[in-house]
């Protein structure tokens, strides 16, 4: 007890010390001026020592959950609710009965927004086959995502192509993206990646503010056509809700197919690769192409949804397309569960809704977001939902030719 | 299951706060801008204009009878979040809005704006399309378009310091981009002076030395940048330490007072354009004690053009004598209205008529008029 | 024996890492039937020639043949290693390789991947011929379990199985892409007797029922001598001898590298 | 011919100060294998502090020359406390997780220290003041080669040095280079680790908060983003020279200031940043472990 107490003394010592000059000064060199702010430095005292007995205690906390899995492991209840399949099928119709009411219900604004969290469910999914399946880390997954939406815009405003058109054309798009970027770097080790892919998402951001004769530059395309229906004149509202439902069944697909390929021979392979590379190509896995896979088909996602984006914002410009936003979509990823397809639809309600409603704490948003990030892979790697493995059905050789 | 019924009901509590809103009859201004984020610096001051504003007007009795209620909404400069901003202050039913702050969020959320017939007004998105492509019958704003920012600084470089050849540089963005692109256009179409260098830098580089000496190779005697102070700043400091006497030409990104503050004496003897100086307007004045007796510190970017907008839009509605958006806009266009940037009246376009533009320098730490 | 076909060929290979050679010039093969074995000291280079022969690494010199019954004969060369496998010839690891976060059945469903063939978009459609090779999958992985005993854990994390169930396992997912020829890389490092006396069951019942040739590595010259013809044995990086259990005991060659390992290490 | 002097001493001030950050970036790998992100935020965090001192002294009347020194030696001290810091929180409970695991972590935390410095501080850009003095005999070259880069130049050359003989001839070095070669080898002769993993992140603050200071006074502003494209550029310099060798940082360094250097000098600064990632993929495809590194034979 009284070591713990001691020890978080120090620990308060010591941020304080640290935090000194950038939370407690403030200088202005123009007007000679120091401010002094000695509440803060007073606020860090108390928030790191009772900050340092959460620490330890999850700490110990996790370092008992480790034990336990070694002696055969215990789940969460909230885990072994979602591995029952049964509650899940009911749980995913009362989601969708809820998700279809939603805009009947609320103004257009929740929709709108409603709206930005679906996108990101389906950037979260999409980059969730590469990281989260396939372990490779893309830190560039915006480029993809700026793909798609540019490829609308400018067949928009070129050949003045429709919506319903693009939308495949985008994901195609993104996903050749994938493979022409994949194809020179796959063959790196998943650091070396990490730091192409974010500079291949700095580039396409560079090209697209410099290449003005191509897309318009800084300045973007504006007054991009929202998805039409049966030529009809629509008005904000309706249109809102119009693309909230193409939105809803975008997702569903999305969830639909990303479930199927996660436990398919591919999705295996893929998840054989996340975890031992070598091992995996021991066993007969092309690597090469089979990385190349995952990276082009999470590509296809944010391609497909990138044109959904334009068309629900009408307007585009290089700015939409920053690390942070890969930085976000990645902490979907992260936080929600890699490999989970479930936690990544909670992670992205949480991280784009939670803000949304919070507007008035909008300044703390990346500060959490970060805080998020590393707390998480301490305490709980696995994400809110850890990805659920398929538990096969399988008979003895007998009964098979019964069922043949 | 309870962490999510939790979850579920505290978001429906947030819902249903969010929609309540308030039965009072009331005149709505909606603000947006950036309040966050890194361009905060840009948003803050019109916000804090539009609540000094709307204090003032409130505590004289309101507009039309009606007390002003302010709706504020964060798009941190990005399009999506602007038009997410745009549908909360349509839903929440503002009556007129002031913002955005960025040419593109401001692009972005114009639409939903006029669907639902709201006149917005800006305080500083100066892309010029904004007022000159027709596309957004309900746009107005109180600052001068890039176009004539670069038509004012060509001049001047040409004509006043009469230099023939000239670098132009730019950050990349939305703004300083196209400002270049516009005092490019227009030193070619003068005759008088060449362009011997059209480049782009990228914001938060280490130095520019390699572009600074490239400036030096063209032989340039003027330098027009686009872009915002920062790059400026080191610009300046990375000029004078290389020994170039090449003339710095500027936009209103420059205009700034941590321009002076971070480029020090370097800053000295550059020029830049910007809203005429307007300190011995009373009301100007007026504004700025206003904000230094509330807030302790000097006015930011933007402060003096997002109070007039504020002004010139409440303004409209009592001139109008009702919300109707039809009423309204004429009311913009027809009836002049006193504010910190002059007397002014808005175009068919929806430029203000009566917003004038000055060159500056610096001068012993301080921006000068130059005329 | 001569009329025994043979399955793998490898002459004078020779590895060799900037300037150290690991392999020397080691020449070895492996008939139909056999259980061979490659022992030597630690660092004799044994893991090394199993990296080459396995496609990991592309040696430096030498010929590695592979004559499957009734194809013509491959050189495996500077194959890839998912080529190596697909060819037949399967391994396991010194240090463990197991998928330790999927379940101990995909493991061995892992090992099917190279024998099926659903893409990307047959497992999108996910039609009938499709559902066929899954079952089929699920089913053969299953029998291979059993096979080593394992299928009690079938649903369970590789990660939770006990050590030497763990070593089982890799060999079952080897299995599982139907090799002609089985690398074992020490299979019963780190086992108990108990243990190990199952595992020479196991590898006999291997070669006998499935019809699999097995090379493998041990560093216990003990361990092997009882199901092992032939057995080559290695020591920095050079083949020392060769020949069935009786001539290994009494060549002095190999006496000498196994009493003389402790005094000359620090050479 | 003055121009490509020019641009080669531009890119050379540069590239050593990349080549500063870098060596934080590339022995912090070379021990534990991992990507330490938030690297370029000590950076900034380092120019920060030594702004709020060189601050606080000169309106308490302070100048010259000490201002400078005892803003570096704040700059240092603290920047080396949040390096410790940060692996303690961040780096340690996560050995022995997956690899993808510290590198998420490592991000979180870059994200997390800009907002706070952002929130601590202000998102505006403040005036570093000038602690460089303009020296007389540098005058006749100053078109060329100004102050600030000499000090830059010496500043680098002579730390480069002191960690060379830290590294190759004390016993500290000594222990840090085994931990290198083999992390439990060594902890089985005596080493303590843990505590060579924190003095290597010590350290590295230690180079980033001097690279802070110099870039600091040279470009006279700080900002709370700064650390992100240094960081980012510094990491890609120690990629391209090999990741984990010390002298290849350093190489990298002055290989990717030279690239975006002549990139924006003879072709165009539009395009500065796609030259120096493009160079490194190139470099990657080409060798992948980077000009000076070995390629780690992963063990099987």
């Amino acid at each position: 007890m009284l070591k713990d107490f001691k020890q978080s003394i120090l620990i308060s010592i010591w941020f304080v010390f640290l935090t000194f000059p950038l939370m407690a000064v403030r200088v202005n060199t123009t007007e000679q001026m120091v401010e002094w702010r000695w509440m803060t430095i007073l606020w860090v005292a108390i928030g790191s020592f009772v900050l340092s007995y959460a620490w330890r205690y999850f700490l110990a906390k996790k370092q008992l959950k480790k034990k336990d899995d070694e002696e055969g492991g215990k789940h969460s209840k909230l885990q072994l609710l979602m591995e029952d399949m049964n509650f899940r099928y009911k749980a995913m119709g009362v989601l969708l009965v809820l998700a279809l009411v939603f805009p009947l219900v609320f103004d257009t604004y929740q929709n709108t927004i409603m709206i930005s969290a679906l996108i990101y469910v389906v950037l979260g999914l999409g980059l969730n086959i590469s990281v989260g399946l396939a372990g490779l880390l893309d830190l560039g997954y915006v480029a993809f995502f700026a793909v798609g939406a540019y490829s609308y815009a400018l067949l928009n405003y070129h050949f003045d192509l429709g919506f319903w058109t693009i939308l495949p054309v985008g994901g195609i798009l993104g996903c050749l993206f994938g493979v022409v970027l994949g194809f020179p770097i796959l063959r790196l080790r998943g650091d070396y990646l990490a730091i192409v892919t974010l500079g291949f998402g700095m580039i396409i951001k560079v090209v697209l503010e410099n290449w003005s004769s191509f897309s318009f530059g800084p300045s973007g395309i504006a007054n991009i056509d929202k998805p039409g229906l049966f030529g009809m004149d629509m008005n904000i509202d309706s249109s809102t809700i119009y693309i909230y439902y193409i939105m809803i069944a975008l997702v569903v697909f999305t969830i639909l197919i990303t479930n199927r390929l996660k436990n398919s021979r591919i999705g295996r392979a893929w998840i054989a690769l996340r975890e031992d590379e070598i091992a995996c190509v021991a066993m007969g896995i092309d690597m090469a192409r089979t990385k190349l896979s995952a990276y082009a088909l999470g590509a296809f996602w944010a391609g497909m949804v990138g044109v959904l984006f334009a068309a629900k914002t009408t307007f585009i410009n290089p700015a939409s397309f920053t690390f942070m936003e890969s930085a976000i979509i990645l902490s979907i990823v992260v936080l929600g569960g890699m490999g989970s397809i479930l936690g990544v639809i909670l992670g992205a309600f949480i991280l784009i809704l939670l803000p949304e409603y919070l507007r008035a704490f909008s300044e703390y948003r990346m500060l959490a977001f970060g805080a998020a990030m590393v707390l998480m892979m301490i305490f709980r790697p696995q994400g809110i939902i850890s990805g659920i493995r398929t538990k096969y059905e399988y008979k003895e050789l007998k009964e098979e030719t019964d069922n043949g | 299951m309870k962490k999510f019924t939790v979850l579920l009901s505290t978001a429906a509590l947030l819902l249903s706060l969010a929609t309540a809103g308030f039965a009072a009859d009331t005149i709505k201004l909606g603000v947006a801008g950036p309040h966050s984020g890194d361009l905060a610096p840009y948003g803050i001051p019109s916000m804090k204009a539009a609540q000094l504003v709307v204090k003032k007007i409130n505590a004289a009795g309101g507009v039309l009878g009606k007390q002003v209620e302010l709706l504020i909404q964060d798009d941190q400069c990005k399009p999506e979040m602007a038009t997410n901003a745009a549908t909360k202050l349509v839903t929440d039913g503002a009556h007129v809005v002031l913002g955005h702050i960025c040419s593109g969020a401001t692009k972005a959320a114009l639409g939903i704006y006029n669907d639902a017939k709201v006149p917005v007004m800006s305080p500083s998105a100066t892309n010029p399309a904004l007022t000159q492509s027709g596309d957004y019958p309900n746009f107005f704003r109180t600052i001068a378009s890039d176009d004539m920012q670069a038509r004012m600084a060509v001049d001047f470089t040409i004509n006043d310091l009469g230099m023939k050849k000239v670098a132009v540089l730019h950050d990349k963005g939305d703004y300083g981009k196209g400002f270049a692109e516009f005092a490019k256009k227009f030193l070619e179409e003068s005759g008088k002076a060449e362009v011997v260098l059209f480049e782009g830098v990228t914001p938060g580089a280490m130095d520019y030395s390699s572009i600074i000496q490239k400036v030096r190779r063209e032989k340039a005697e003027a330098l027009i940048w686009g872009g915002y102070h920062p790059e400026a700043s080191k610009i300046v400091a990375q000029m004078k330490r290389k020994r170039m006497k090449a003339a710095f030409v500027s936009d209103d990104g420059v205009k700034d007072d941590s321009f002076l503050k971070v480029a020090g004496k370097s800053a000295e003897g550059a020029y830049m354009t910007g809203p005429r100086d307007l300190s011995g307007n009373a009301l100007n004045k007026a504004a700025n004690d206003e904000f230094k007796a509330e807030y302790g510190a000097d006015p930011g970017a933007f402060f003096q053009e997002g109070y007039s907008a504020a002004l010139a839009l409440l303004n409209a509605i009592e001139k109008a004598g009702t919300t109707d958006y039809d009423k309204v806009v004429a009311a913009l266009r027809t009836e002049y209205v006193e504010t910190p940037v002059g007397k002014i009246k808005f175009d068919a376009r929806g430029d203000a008529e009566g917003v004038g533009f000055s060159v500056y320098t610096v001068e012993n730490g301080a921006f000068k008029e130059l005329k | 024996m001569a009329e025994k076909h043979k399955l793998l060929e490898v002459k004078g290979l020779t590895m060799d890492f900037g300037g150290l050679r690991a392999v020397d010039s080691v020449s070895l093969e492996v008939h139909e039937g056999e259980i061979a074995a490659l022992i030597g000291p630690n660092g004799a280079g044994k893991t090394t020639f199993f990296n080459c022969v396995t496609g990991i690494y592309n040696p430096t010199k030498g010929d590695i043949l592979l004559h499957p019954k009734g194809l013509p004969t491959r050189r495996l060369n500077g194959l890839k290693p998912n080529k190596v496998t697909e060819m037949g010839l399967a391994r396991t690891f010194q240090n463990i390789r197991l998928f330790s976060d999927m379940t101990v059945l995909e493991n061995v469903m892992i090992g099917r991947h190279c024998r099926t063939s659903a893409g990307i978009f047959r497992s999108i459609i996910r039609d009938k011929s499709v559902r066929r090779e899954e079952q089929e999958i699920v089913e053969s992985s299953y029998q291979l379990l059993k096979k080593v005993g394992l299928a009690e854990f079938a649903n369970e994390f590789a990660k939770n199985l006990p050590y030497g169930a763990q070593r089982r396992l890799e060999i079952a997912r080897a299995m599982a892409t139907e090799p002609f020829l089985l690398l074992l890389d020490e299979p019963a490092a780190g086992m108990n007797p108990q243990e190990t006396a199952e595992l020479d069951q196991l590898i006999c019942r291997i070669s006998e029922e499935e019809r699999i040739a097995i090379l493998l590595i041990e560093h216990d010259m003990k361990l092997v001598m009882n199901i092992s013809n032939p057995i080559y044995v290695m020591e920095y990086g050079k083949k020392i001898a060769e020949g069935s259990p009786q001539e290994i005991k009494d060549n002095p060659k190999v006496i000498e590298a196994y009493l003389g390992e402790e005094t000359e290490e620090d050479a | 011919m003055d121009y490509f002097l020019e641009l080669f001493l531009g890119g050379l001030t540069r590239g050593s100060i990349y080549a500063l950050i870098a060596l934080g970036y590339t022995m912090v790998y070379g021990i534990i294998q991992l990507i330490n992100f938030a690297h370029g935020e000590i950076y900034m965090i380092g120019a920060f502090v030594a702004l709020i001192v060189a601050g606080i002294l000169t309106i308490y009347g302070f100048a010259g020359i000490s201002v400078l020194v005892l803003a570096a030696i704040a700059a240092i001290i603290w920047a080396c406390a949040y390096g410790y810091t940060l692996e303690k929180i961040a780096y340690r409970p996560l050995r022995g997780a997956p690899r993808l695991s510290p590198l998420i972590s490592a991000i979180g935390m870059s994200i997390f220290l800009q907002n706070y410095v952002l929130l601590a501080q202000t998102s505006d850009f403040l005036p570093f003041p000038n602690l460089i003095p303009d020296f007389e005999f540098m005058e006749p070259v100053a078109h060329i080669i100004g102050s600030p880069e000499l000090v830059i130049l010496i500043t680098t050359f002579v730390t480069m040095i002191l960690l060379t003989l830290l590294i190759k001839k004390t016993k500290v070095g000594k222990a840090m280079r085994a931990t290198q070669q083999d992390m439990s080898m060594a902890r089985l002769v005596g080493i303590n680790v843990d505590r060579i993993i924190s003095l290597t992140f010590i350290i590295g603050s230690a180079l980033a908060a001097i690279g802070g200071v110099l870039v600091a006074s040279y470009i006279g502003q700080v900002n709370f983003y700064i650390g992100f494209l240094a960081g980012v550029k510094a990491f890609t310099a120690a990629v391209l020279g090999g990741i984990g060798s010390i002298p290849g940082a350093v190489l990298g360094g002055l290989v990717l200031g030279w690239t975006e250097s002549f990139a924006a000098g003879y072709v165009s600064s539009d395009y500065e940043d796609v030259f120096a990632f493009g160079l490194l993929v190139l470099i990657l495809i080409l060798r992948p472990a980077g000009i000076l590194g070995k390629a780690r034979k992963q063990k099987v």
